[in-house]
C-alpha cells in the first residue's frame, strides 16, 4: 500500500496556478491602463514585423514535415517513458523481496523498445535536419514555404 | 476528512503549536487553504524576484565576464534595476498585431506562467516547508512544466509572422525533443530513490557531498550531466536559446510581444530557469540537507535547510549564466543531433546502468562499497 | 450526493455526445480526431469513475492506462494519416478522402 | 469541500471547453479548447483519487497529443483550399451536418440515458475520503496481473512510431 | 542423490551435447574435437556409476527403482489414467536393476571404445565424423536404455539404426561398404516395421506405451483378442510376436541374421560398440522388457527355437570363415542366439548377465582384433590384412593384445572361473532343465546348445592358432607389423576389458547354483538383482507414486516388484539344481574338448581340416556360403518373387486399371457432360446466375447510396446500427 495521500495536498498546486492566472490578467489590465495610447498616423503600427517591409502573405502556411517527425518520436517516447515511471517507482520495493530481476527486464525491454525505435529513426535518416531537407518535395502551389534553415 | 486534514497539517511543523487557535476558529479547511494561500503567495512572490533578480544577475555577471561594470545607476550597485525594468514594462504601449489570432495571442504568457507557477508548488525548499509533497512529485512537475512548451509553441502562432512563427515551431520542438532526456535521466534517479515524492527522494540522500545522488554511482553522474544540458535546452537557455535566437530570428516567439506580456514570457523563462536549477539541486545535490543534521528540525535547521537549498541552486544558476556568455550557440542540426543522438541514448544507457547497479549492488552507493573493502 | 456515480457518469456521457456531433458535423480531418481524442477521455472517466466506485479496485486505472497509451499512438498515426493525404491531395477535407488509392 | 471545489471546478471545465470545442469555427482554438477539456478530466481523475492518471493525462496529452494536433495544424496550412492561411469555416462543418450531429448524437443520448436510468436511480453512491497513492499500486499491478498488456503496448508504441515515420516521411525524390 | 528428470539426463545430454559441438564445428577443433566426444561419454559414465552404486547398495529390495515421468504430447481431453479420450503420449525415464547394469554396461564399453577409436582412426581423413557418429549413437543407446516407453525405445532404435548404417559405410567409396550398409538398413528395416506393428497393437490394446501400464493390463488381462481384418488372435501373442520380429531383425536372429557379417565393413571400433556390444544386444534388451509379454503369448517356445537355431547355425557358419572379423561376426550371432534362447527357456537373469558379459568379451576380442588388424600392413593394396590365413606367430610381436585376447577367449570358450562360462553355463542348464520338463522335441534346444558351445570352444581357439600361435604364413605381413609397445589408448581399454572378463567380477560360485563358494564375493548379487518381473505387483501402482517421489521413500511406499522370492517347490529346486550341475558338467567337458580339437588341428597339425573339408565337401561349400541365405534372398526372394510381382502389379495397372477404369470413365463422364450442359445453360445459366444478378443489381440500387466512402456517413450508420441494437439490449 503507497501512503495515504491528502487530496488537499493538491490545494496549493491550484492555488498557485490561480496566483500565476490573477498576475497575467492584471497585470494586462494594468498594461491597458496605464500605456500611453498613441494613434499612429502611417496605420502600420501593428503589422507584423517584417524588416520594415509589408508582411507578405500570412506565417500561418505549410511548415515542414520535419517537426512532427520529431514531435512524432518524442510522444513514443514520452508515453513509454510514463508507463515505466511506476515500474521504476517500485523497482526498490521489488529488488528487496528478491523480484528485481523482473523489473530488470522490464527495464531493459523498455529500453529496448525504445532504442529500436530511435535506431529506426536514426538509421532512416528522421533524425538529422539538414540532409532530408534537400528531399522535401516541390509544392505546386506558390503559397510560401517556412522551414528554418533554407534560407 | 477532518482527522486525516489534522494530521496533514500536524505533518508541516510550527502550525500545530502556534496555529492551533487558527484551527479551532477557522476549521481545518479553511485554515490549510489560509495556510497554503500564505506559502504560496510566498513561493509566488518569491518566483518573481528571483526573476527580476535573475535578469540583473545576468547583466551583472555578464558584466564581470565582458569586463564592463553592469547596471549602477539605480540603487546600490544598480540592484533596483529590475524594479525600474518592470516599471518600463508596464508603462509601455501594448500592441496587438492586426493579423493575430487575439484569442491565442493573450492565451500564450498565461500558459506560461500557469506552468511554471504551478511547478513552484513541489519544489522541496525545506524540510518544512514544501508546498505540496505530492506522491507523484517529480512527474508532476515534468507533466506540468510542458505547459510551457505549448504557451511558446501558441505564443509563436498566434502574432501573424514568420519570425515568431519559426521560433515557436523551434521552440516547441526543441522543448519537447529536450523533455526526452530531461525525464530518463531523472527516472534513474527514481530508480535508486524508489519514489516520486521530492520530500522522498531528498530524504533518501543527506547532507554530506558523499550521499548526494551525483556521486552515488558513475551512471548517476552522466545522468545529473545529461540532466542539466538538457535542462539548459528546456529553458530555451545559451547555447541552446534558438527560439529567441537574436541573430537569426529578430527576437523569436516574442517578437510581436510588447509591454507586461513580454515581461510575463521573460520572466516564465527566468522562473523555469529557476526551477529546473532547484529541481536539479533537490535530485543530485541532496537538495535541503545541511551537513551532519544542523539544527535537526527546529526553527533554526529549517532556515538553515532552506540557505543550503538556495545556495545550491544560485550556484547552478550562476553556471548556467556563466555558460550562457561562454559558449557560442548552436544551429537546430546541431541541437537534434545532440538531443536525439547524443543526449537520449547516453540517458537510455544511465538507465539500464543504474537498474543493474540497483539490483547487483543492491542500491549501495560506490563510497559505500570502497568502504566495505576496508 | 453531488459528487456520486451519477455526475461522472452524466459527464462523460456529455464528452461523448460533443465528440460525436465533432465527428459527424466536422469536415476536418484534425477536427474529427479531436472529437475521437473527447469520446476516448469520456471512455476513460467512465473506468476510472467506475472502478473507484463500484469494482473499488485499481484495473479501471490500469485499463485507463492503456487507454492513454492507444490513444496517443492512435493520435500519431492518425495525424501522420492525415499529413500524408494533404501532400497528396492538397486537402484535408475528410469527403476529399474517398478513394484508397493515393 | 476542496474535493467539491476542485470537482466543480474541472467539471465545469470540461464541460465549457467541450461546449466551445464543439461551437468555435476555427481549429486551432479547438484545440485548445480540448486541452481545457483534458485538463478537466484530469482534474476529475484527481477528485477520483487518481493522482498518478490526472499526472499521465497532463502529460501525455498537454505535452504529447495536443502539440502534434498543432504541429499537424499547422503542417496543413496553406493549401488552394484556404490560401489565407487556416481559413476555418469551409472545413468546420455546416448547419446540416451539425443537425446531423446532433440528431445522431440526441438519439445515442436516449438511448444511453435510458440505459444508465437504473444506475442513476439505484445506485447512490458517494465520494468516499479516503485516497491511497496509486503510483505504487500501478506499478505492482503493471508488473504482476498486467505484464503482458504492458509489454504489448509499448511494442504497439514500437510499431506506431515505425508506421507513423514511414507515412508522415517527405518523399524522396 | 535425488532422482528427477533433470539430474538422470545428463546422462543422454553429455554425448548429445559433443555430437552437436562436434557435427558444426567439430573440424575447427584441435584434434577434430575427438576429445569432447571421450570427456562426455566418460562423464556419462561417471553419472551411470553414481546411479549403480545406488541400486548395488540397495540391491536386497529389488523394488528399489526410479520411474519420472512427464508429459510430452497432450491432446487429451478425457479424465481418466491412461485412457483419456483424445491422445496423449508421456515420455519418461524408467530405471530399474537391469537397466542400471545396462547403463553401466553401455557408458564403461562405450568410453573404452572411445579411448581406443583416438588410436584406432588416427590418420584416418574421417577421423572427426567418425567421432559425431559415436557420440550420436552412445547418446540414443543410453537414451534407449533409459526410456521408460516403447515409443522413446523406438525413436532411440531408429537413430541407433541410422549409426549403424553410416558407420558401417563408414569408408563409402568401398563398394562392398555401401552395399553392406544397405542391406543391413533394409534388413533392420524389415524387423522395424514389425516392431512399430507391436507398439501400434498394444496401443491399441493398453492406450498407452509406457512399460508399467502394459504390465498392468497384462495383469489385469486387458490383452485378450485383437481382430485384424475380422481374423482374430491372441493379441498378446500378436504383439509379442510383432515386437520379437523386431528383436531379430536389431539383433540378428535366425532369419534375419544376414546383416551383420556384412557389417563388418565398418571400422573395427564401430564393430566392437554397435555390432557386438550395444546394439545388437538392445534387442535381447528390448525383449527381456518385454518378457511378461512374451510369456504372456507364450511365445517361450518359438523364442527359445529361433535361439537356439541361430546359436547353432551361426556357430557352424564361423567354423569355416578366414577373415577374422566375420569369425567374431558369426560368434556374436551365435552368443546373441544363446541370449535369445535363454529367454525362451526362461533364464531370465541368465541371458541379462550373458549379455552383460558377452558385451564386455566380445568389445575386448573385437578391440583386439582391431589392433591386430591395425598392426598388419599389406604393402599390394596398401590396406590392413584381415585373412587369419596370413597371420600367424604374432603372439611374440603383439604381447598385450595377445594376452587381452587369451582371456576373453576363454572366456567365450566357456572355461571355468571366466565369466563367459558362468552365464553361458545358467542358460545351458535352464535349457536343460528346461528341455527335460516338456520332453519330446524340446530337447532340440539343448541340445543344440551344447553342440554350439563346443563349436564356440572350437573355432575360437582355432581363430586364436591361428593369429598368435605357429609360424607367419606371410614373412612380409608379419614384417610389416611392430613391435606393440605399452600404449595408453590402445593397450589399457583391452586390458581393463580383459581384467573384467574374469567370473567373480558376476558370481561368486563356479556353476552359479553356490556348489563352490568363492571367499570374495559374498553373495550373488546379479541373481539377486535381476529377477523375472511380478505383474501382480505392479498392479497396486498410482503414476503418481513413482512419478514424483524420491526413490527411497517408494522402496518404503510400494511392495517388491521383482519378487526375488519366488517359491519353487522342493522338487522343482532339486531338479533344477541338478540339471544345472548335470550342465556344468557337460559345458566343461565340451569347452575343454573343443580346445582340444582345435589344438590338435591347428597347433599340433596332428589331424589336418583339410580331410574333413574333402569329406563333407557339400556342407562345407554350404557353410562357406552361409547356408545360401543372401543367395535365398538376393535371387530368389527379391529377384524371382518381388520382382515378379512388380511386374504383374504393373501389368494389372496397366490393363485393369487404364482400360477399364480410366477410359470407361472418360465415357461415363462424357454423358453425364451432355446430361449437364443441359441443366447448365438452362437452370443454372438462366435461372440463377442472371437471376441473382438481376436480383443484385434491383437490391443494391437502395444500397448504393449508402456506399459514398465517406467515413462520417458510415460512422453515423454504426451509430443508428449500435442504437437499435441498445433499444434491444434495453427491451
Amino acid at each position: 500500500m503507497g501512503p495515504a495521500f491528502e487530496l488537499n495536498s493538491y490545494m496549493p498546486v491550484i492555488i498557485l496556478m490561480g496566483l500565476a492566472a490573477m498576475i497575467v490578467i492584471l497585470g494586462h489590465f494594468v498594461s491597458v491602463f496605464l500605456s500611453p495610447k498613441k494613434i499612429d498616423k502611417y496605420n502600420k503600427k501593428d503589422h507584423a514585423y517584417e524588416c520594415g517591409e509589408e508582411p507578405v502573405a500570412t506565417a500561418w502556411a505549410a511548415f515542414s514535415i520535419r517537426f512532427y517527425v520529431v514531435g512524432l518520436i518524442f510522444i513514443i517516447f514520452d508515453v513509454e517513458s510514463v508507463l515505466i515511471f511506476p515500474v521504476a517507482a517500485v523497482f526498490r520495493e521489488f529488488n528487496q523481496a528478491g523480484m528485481g530481476a523482473i523489473v530488470l527486464f522490464e527495464i531493459l525491454f523498455f529500453v529496448f523498445i525504445l532504442v529500436a525505435g530511435i535506431a529506426y529513426c536514426w538509421r532512416k535518416g528522421d533524425l538529422d535536419w539538414i540532409k532530408s531537407f534537400q528531399s522535401i518535395p516541390k509544392r505546386k502551389n506558390n503559397s510560401i514555404q517556412l522551414n528554418g534553415e533554407q534560407e | 476528512m477532518t482527522s486525516t486534514l489534522s494530521s496533514y497539517i500536524q505533518s508541516i511543523p510550527y502550525i500545530k503549536e502556534n496555529l492551533y487557535w487558527l484551527t479551532e476558529m477557522l476549521g481545518p479547511e479553511v485554515t490549510a487553504f489560509v495556510i497554503f494561500f500564505i506559502g504560496a503567495f510566498i513561493v509566488a512572490n518569491v518566483m518573481a524576484l528571483v526573476g527580476g533578480l535573475g535578469t540583473y544577475a545576468e547583466r551583472k555577471i555578464s558584466a564581470d565576464i565582458q569586463q564592463r561594470i553592469g547596471p549602477n545607476r539605480v540603487g546600490p550597485l544598480g540592484i533596483l534595476q529590475f524594479l525600474a525594468d518592470g516599471v518600463k514594462m508596464i508603462m509601455k504601449e501594448n500592441i496587438v498585431p492586426r493579423d493575430a489570432d487575439k484569442f491565442l495571442y493573450y492565451l500564450g504568457p498565461l500558459l506560461c506562467m500557469v506552468g511554471i507557477f504551478a511547478a513552484c508548488a513541489v519544489l522541496p525548499i525545506s524540510s518544512g516547508f514544501i508546498l505540496a509533497d505530492l506522491n507523484v512529485g517529480v512527474f508532476y512537475l515534468l507533466a506540468i512544466s510542458s505547459l510551457v512548451g505549448l504557451g511558446i509553441l501558441l505564443g509563436g502562432y498566434s502574432s501573424n509572422s514568420k519570425w515568431s512563427m519559426l521560433g515557436g515551431m523551434r521552440g516547441a520542438s526543441q522543448i519537447i525533443s529536450y523533455e526526452i532526456p530531461v525525464t530518463i535521466s531523472i527516472l534513474a534517479i527514481v530508480v535508486l530513490s524508489g519514489g516520486l515524492s521530492f520530500g522522498k527522494i531528498v530524504q533518501s540522500q543527506s547532507g554530506l557531498p558523499t550521499e548526494w545522488y551525483v556521486f552515488h554511482n558513475p551512471f548517476t553522474f552522466i545522468a545529473f550531466i545529461v540532466y542539466f544540458i538538457a535542462s539548459l535546452a528546456e529553458a530555451n537557455r545559451a547555447p541552446f536559446d534558438l527560439p529567441e535566437a537574436e541573430s537569426e530570428l529578430v527576437s523569436g516567439y516574442h517578437t510581436e510581444f510588447t509591454g507586461m506580456r513580454f515581461a510575463f514570457f521573460a520572466l516564465a523563462e527566468y522562473v523555469e530557469v529557476f526551477v529546473l536549477c532547484t529541481v536539479a539541486s533537490a535530485l543530485f545535490l541532496g537538495g535541503y540537507n545541511v551537513p551532519f543534521r544542523l539544527g535537526g528540525d527546529s526553527l533554526l535547521g529549517q532556515v538553515l535547510q532552506t540557505i543550503v537549498f538556495f545556495s545550491k541552486t544560485c550556484f547552478l544558476y550562476y553556471v548556467v549564466i556563466w555558460i550562457r556568455w561562454t559558449l557560442p550557440r548552436l544551429r537546430v542540426d546541431q541541437l537534434m543531433t545532440l538531443c536525439w543522438k547524443y543526449l537520449t541514448p547516453i540517458a537510455l544507457f544511465n538507465l539500464v546502468g543504474v537498474s543493474i547497479w540497483l539490483v547487483i549492488f543492491d542500491g549501495k552507493s560506490l563510497l559505500q562499497l570502497i568502504k566495505g573493502l576496508f | 450526493m453531488m459528487m456520486g456515480l451519477t455526475s461522472y457518469l452524466l459527464i462523460s456521457l456529455f464528452l461523448m455526445i460533443c465528440g460525436i456531433i465533432i465527428m459527424i458535423a466536422r469536415k476536418n480531418i484534425i477536427a474529427i480526431l479531436l472529437g475521437i481524442e473527447l469520446i476516448l477521455n469520456a471512455s476513460a472517466l467512465n473506468f476510472v469513475a467506475y472502478s473507484k466506485f463500484v469494482a473499488k479496485n485499481f484495473d479501471g486505472q490500469i485499463f485507463t492506462l492503456f487507454i492513454i497509451v492507444v490513444a496517443a499512438a492512435e493520435a500519431a498515426v492518425g495525424l501522420a494519416i492525415t499529413i500524408r493525404h494533404f501532400q497528396i491531395s492538397e486537402s484535408i477535407h475528410i469527403d476529399d478522402a474517398t478513394q484508397l488509392l493515393a | 469541500m476542496f474535493v467539491k471545489f476542485l470537482f466543480i471546478a474541472s467539471s465545469l471545465l470540461t464541460i465549457v471547453s467541450a461546449l466551445s470545442m464543439l461551437m468555435t469555427k476555427d481549429i486551432m482554438h479547438a484545440c485548445i479548447f480540448l486541452l481545457g477539456a483534458l485538463m478537466g478530466v484530469a482534474g476529475l481523475f484527481l477528485t477520483l483519487g487518481a493522482d498518478f492518471l490526472a499526472a499521465t493525462q497532463v502529460m501525455v496529452y498537454i505535452g504529447g497529443v495536443v502539440v502534434l494536433m498543432l504541429f499537424a495544424v499547422m503542417l496543413t496550412g496553406g493549401n488552394e483550399l484556404n490560401k489565407r492561411g487556416l481559413n476555418p469555416v469551409p472545413l468546420m462543418g455546416n448547419k446540416f451536418t451539425f443537425a446531423l450531429g446532433v440528431f445522431g448524437a440526441s438519439m445515442f443520448f436516449i438511448v444511453v440515458y435510458q440505459l444508465l436510468y437504473k444506475i442513476f436511480h439505484y445506485f447512490h453512491l458517494s465520494v468516499v475520503d479516503s485516497y491511497e497513492s496509486t503510483v505504487e499500486k500501478i506499478g505492482r499491478l503493471l508488473l504482476t496481473d498486467h505484464i503482458l498488456a504492458f509489454e504489448i503496448s509499448s511494442v504497439l508504441l514500437l510499431g506506431a512510431l515505425v508506421g507513423a515515420a514511414i507515412i508522415a516521411r517527405p518523399k524522396r525524390n | 542423490m535425488e532422482y528427477t528428470i533433470g539430474t538422470i539426463a545428463p546422462i543422454i545430454l553429455f554425448p548429445l551435447v559433443a555430437f552437436v559441438i562436434n557435427a558444426f564445428c567439430g573440424r575447427k577443433l584441435p584434434r577434430q574435437g575427438d576429445w569432447i566426444s571421450c570427456i562426455a561419454i566418460f562423464l556419462s559414465f561417471l553419472w551411470c556409476a553414481r546411479i549403480f552404486c545406488d541400486f548395488y547398495y540397495n540391491q536386497y529390495s529389488s523394488d528399489f527403482y526410479i520411474h519420472k515421468v512427464f508429459n510430452w504430447i497432450d491432446l487429451s481431453w478425457g479424465t481418466g489414467p491412461s485412457k483419456a479420450s483424445g491422445f496423449k503420449v508421456d515420455m519418461g525415464i524408467f530405471i530399474d536393476n537391469v537397466a542400471a547394469i545396462m547403463l553401466l554396461m553401455v557408458s564403461g564399453v562405450a568410453s573404452l571404445i572411445h579411448l581406443f577409436s583416438t588410436f584406432y582412426m588416427k590418420g584416418d581423413p574421417k577421423y572427426g565424423k567418425f567421432f559425431v557418429y559415436l557420440s550420436l549413437f552412445s547418446a540414443a543407446m543410453l537414451g534407449l536404455v533409459l526410456s521408460d516407453n516403447l515409443l522413446s525405445v523406438f525413436i532411440f532404435w531408429e537413430i541407433m539404426g541410422f549409426c549403424s548404417y553410416s558407420l558401417i559405410g563408414f569408408y563409402h567409396e568401398k563398394n562392398a561398404a555401401g552395399d553392406a550398409s544397405l542391406k543391413a538398413f533394409m534388413t533392420t528395416r524389415v524387423g522395424d516395421v514389425c516392431f512399430l506393428l507391436g507398439i501400434l497393437a498394444i496401443w491399441s490394446i493398453v492406450g498407452n506405451v509406457n512399460f508399467v501400464d502394459i504390465y498392468q493390463a497384462l495383469h489385469q488381462g486387458s490383452f485378450t483378442t485383437l481382430s485384424i481384418f475380422n481374423i482374430t488372435i491372441s493379441a498378446a501373442s500378436f504383439a509379442g510376436l510383432m515386437i520379437f520380429l523386431g528383436t531379430i531383425g536389431k539383433s540378428a536372429q535366425f532369419p534375419l541374421q544376414v546383416w551383420l557379417p556384412d557389417a563388418m565393413m565398418g571400422p573395427t571400433p564401430c564393430s566392437a560398440l554397435i555390432h557386438a556390444a550395444t546394439m545388437v544386444a538392445a534387442g535381447v534388451y528390448l525383449s527381456l522388457r518385454m518378457y511378461p509379454l512374451m510369456e504372456a503369448g507364450d511365445l517361450t517356445t518359438l523364442i527359445a527355437f529361433v535361439g537356439a537355431i541361430t546359436a547353432f547355425g551361426a556357430a557352424t557358419i564361423a567354423l569355416v570363415q578366414t577373415d577374422i572379423k566375420a569369425v567374431l561376426a558369426f560368434s556374436t550371432i551365435s552368443q546373441l542366439g544363446y541370449m535369445v534362447m535363454g529367454i525362451g527357456v526362461g533364464a531370465y537373469s541368465a541371458s541379462f548377465m550373458h549379455l552383460i558379459t558377452h558385451a564386455i568379451f566380445k568389445a575386448c576380442l573385437f578391440l583386439s582384433a582391431g589392433s591386430v588388424i591395425h598392426s598388419l600392413h599389406d604393402h599390394h593394396t596398401h590396406g590392413h590384412v584381415q585373412e587369419m590365413p596370413r597371420m600367424g606367430g604374432l603372439k611374440k610381436k603383439l604381447p598385450f593384445t595377445f594376452f587381452a585376447m587369451t582371456c576373453c577367449t576363454l572366456a567365450i570358450a566357456g572355461v571355468p572361473f571366466f565369466s563367459g562360462f558362468v552365464s553361458k553355463d545358467r542358460i545351458l542348464g535352464d535349457a536343460l532343465y528346461w528341455g527335460s520338463k516338456h520332453g519330446t522335441y524340446h530337447w532340440i534346444v539343448p541340445l543344440l546348445g551344447f553342440s554350439a558351445a563346443f563349436l564356440t570352444a572350437f573355432y575360437m581357439f582355432r581363430m586364436m592358432y591361428l593369429t598368435f600361435y605357429g609360424t607367419p604364413r606371410d614373412q612380409a605381413v608379419y614384417d610389416s607389423c611392430h613391435q606393440e609397445k605399452l600404449s595408453f589408448n590402445r593397450n589399457i581399454p583391452l586390458l581393463i576389458l580383459s581384467v573384467f572378463t574374469l567370473g567373480i567380477f558376476f558370481s561368486g560360485s563356479l556353476t552359479g547354483q553356490q556348489k563352490v563358494k568363492l571367499p570374495i564375493v559374498k553373495f550373488e548379487w546379479f541373481e539377486t538383482l535381476v529377477q523375472k518381473p511380478q505383474l501382480f505387483k505392479f498392479s497396486s501402482f498410482k503414476k503418481e507414486n513413482f512419478g514424483l517421489k524420491d526413490t527411497r521413500e517408494i522402496k518404503a511406499l510400494i511392495p517388491s516388484v521383482y519378487g526375488h522370492n519366488q517359491t519353487l517347490s522342493e522338487q522343482e529346486a532339486h531338479e533344477t539344481h541338478h540339471a544345472h550341475f548335470l550342465g556344468a558338467i557337460i559345458s566343461i567337458i565340451l569347452a575343454f574338448s573343443g580346445i582340444l580339437l582345435a589344438f590338435l588341428m591347428y597347433l599340433r597339425k596332428s589331424l589336418d581340416p583339410s580331410n574333413w573339408v574333402n569329406f563333407f565337401p557339400r556342407w562345407t561349400k554350404a557353410l562357406k556360403e552361409r547356408y545360401y541365405f543372401d543367395y535365398l534372398y538376393q535371387e530368389i526372394l527379391i529377384k524371382k518373387v518381388l520382382l515378379r510381382l512388380n511386374y504383374y502389379l504393373a501389368k494389372f495397372d496397366l490393363d485393369v486399371f487404364d482400360r477399364i477404369a480410366i477410359d470407361g470413365w472418360q465415357n461415363v463422364s462424357r454423358c453425364l457432360y451432355r446430361a449437364h450442359r443441359v441443366f447448365d445453360e438452362y437452370f443454372i445459366d438462366r435461372l440463377a446466375v442472371d437471376g441473382s444478378g438481376k436480383s443484385i443489381r434491383l437490391f443494391n440500387m437502395f444500397l448504393r447510396y449508402a456506399q459514398t466512402g465517406k467515413v462520417q456517413i458510415y460512422f453515423l450508420i454504426f451509430l443508428v446500427v449500435l442504437i437499435s441494437y441498445l433499444f434491444k439490449l434495453k427491451i
